[in-house]
């Protein structure tokens, strides 16, 4: 059996626990679920938010190919990746990736792996309104994101 | 063909998206950059960043610059990803 | 300022959103949370529950005295254990581990040491009740744990 | 001296905590495993896996044998922890 992952762009905040529901539902051979939650950061006072812009339907498209590449991967029993966009405020939820597998290590890889992917490779674009000010700016890309997608390759 | 801006490009072209026809010798994603920077001083000044902008056809990736722009109805143009 | 572990051992149900709430309160610094929910497998249907034993007092003060070391390695800005005891169904959640960072690595690698440790240093033992017998067995530990564990030495 | 036993030592024992007193030469972990040996049928056939079974002393993990049983007030006996 073909295992589909969830993939979702939404403006709306989500509910971990809800979320899980939705991925395990009523599968009776999960052992493990790992999720990772990004959540907006104030950097030391100097946000006040984050506005996220994406490419619709590239996103969700690119999301699920790769999804279902970790899925296959990591022998995983199922995926979901929620991505927010639009404002969101410091200590805000921003991203979602819950993976559910028989045992622990391949729900951690899967989650990992599939969070830099995210980071790297899914069409998203962050930009920082300043605390106290107009000020907003583009993030910039992070060569440490790039080198945490490279080390999945050497296990190839 | 539709042309799609994200992120800086976008505020800088001041244009989320628009309808161009190009010229029969655009015929691949490196002409496609040299037809853009030509257009006026705005696209010079964005399209001297060439070497970091990214570029999606028809909604996939394409990291080869001799891509061919054959079938092409959308192409997007976009700085490095940064979500998650 | 000295970041102190939230440790818990109970029979009852926990609601991940709840737990994770608590671990993040009101830091506005952190960027990442990662959790991991350790479910009752039904192991191909062979199982109806598990049963959890524990050495109260120990449990807590061990699981505690590792937190702390987590926090310490992996520079975490919070970590939450819960682990059940008693009898726990097929599908019914047994342990949760969620560890909070700025970045998401700390956040995996935290939570996935803590489950390492959890697995073969925190006294507790699990019975298998099976399904349709009155049958049930203790669990052997597995060298696999052990080997689990020992690779986050290598890294020391 | 409390003596506590766990997981199938307590079930195969019928036993959770006991009271016992030790003999003077009973001075480390090692002497206490021959001295249950030594009880009776059921607690030599239980501790002749003693090579398996782990101890703890006031509630903190001993992994050699040669431990001294000095200041102990609650000495615990249970399989290799099978957790989370």
């Amino acid at each position: 059996m073909t295992i589909e992952p969830i993939i979702r762009v939404q403006s709306d905040e989500f509910s971990v626990d809800e979320e899980v529901k939705q991925l395990t539902g009523e599968k009776a051979d999960i052992g493990a679920v790992v999720t990772f939650t990004g959540i907006c950061r104030e950097e030391g006072g100097r946000l006040s938010a984050l506005e996220l812009e994406h490419y619709p339907g590239m996103a969700e498209a690119e999301m699920t190919v790769f999804a279902k590449q970790a899925i296959e991967r990591f022998n995983l029993q199922g995926l979901l990746a929620i991505h927010r966009y639009g404002k969101i405020d410091v200590g805000k939820q921003i991203v979602l990736v819950a993976a559910a597998s028989r045992h622990r290590q391949a729900a951690f890889d899967g989650a990992n792996y599939f969070m830099d992917y995210l980071k790297t490779n899914a069409p998203f674009w962050k930009k920082e309104h300043a605390k106290n000010s107009e000020q907003s700016n583009w993030v910039s890309a992070r060569d440490a994101d790039d080198h945490a997608l490279s080390k999945w390759s050497k296990l190839d | 063909m539709k042309l799609v801006y994200f992120a800086w490009l976008r505020e800088r072209l001041n244009c989320g998206e628009e309808t161009v026809e190009l010229p029969s010798n655009v015929a691949n994603v490196s002409d496609l950059f040299t037809w853009l920077a030509k257009r006026d001083e705005l696209f010079a000044s964005v399209f001297e960043h060439a070497d970091i902008i990214q570029v999606a056809i028809n909604q996939k990736h394409v990291q080869d610059r001799s891509t061919s722009l054959e079938g092409a109805n959308e192409i997007a143009l976009f700085p490095p990803m940064t979500g998650g």
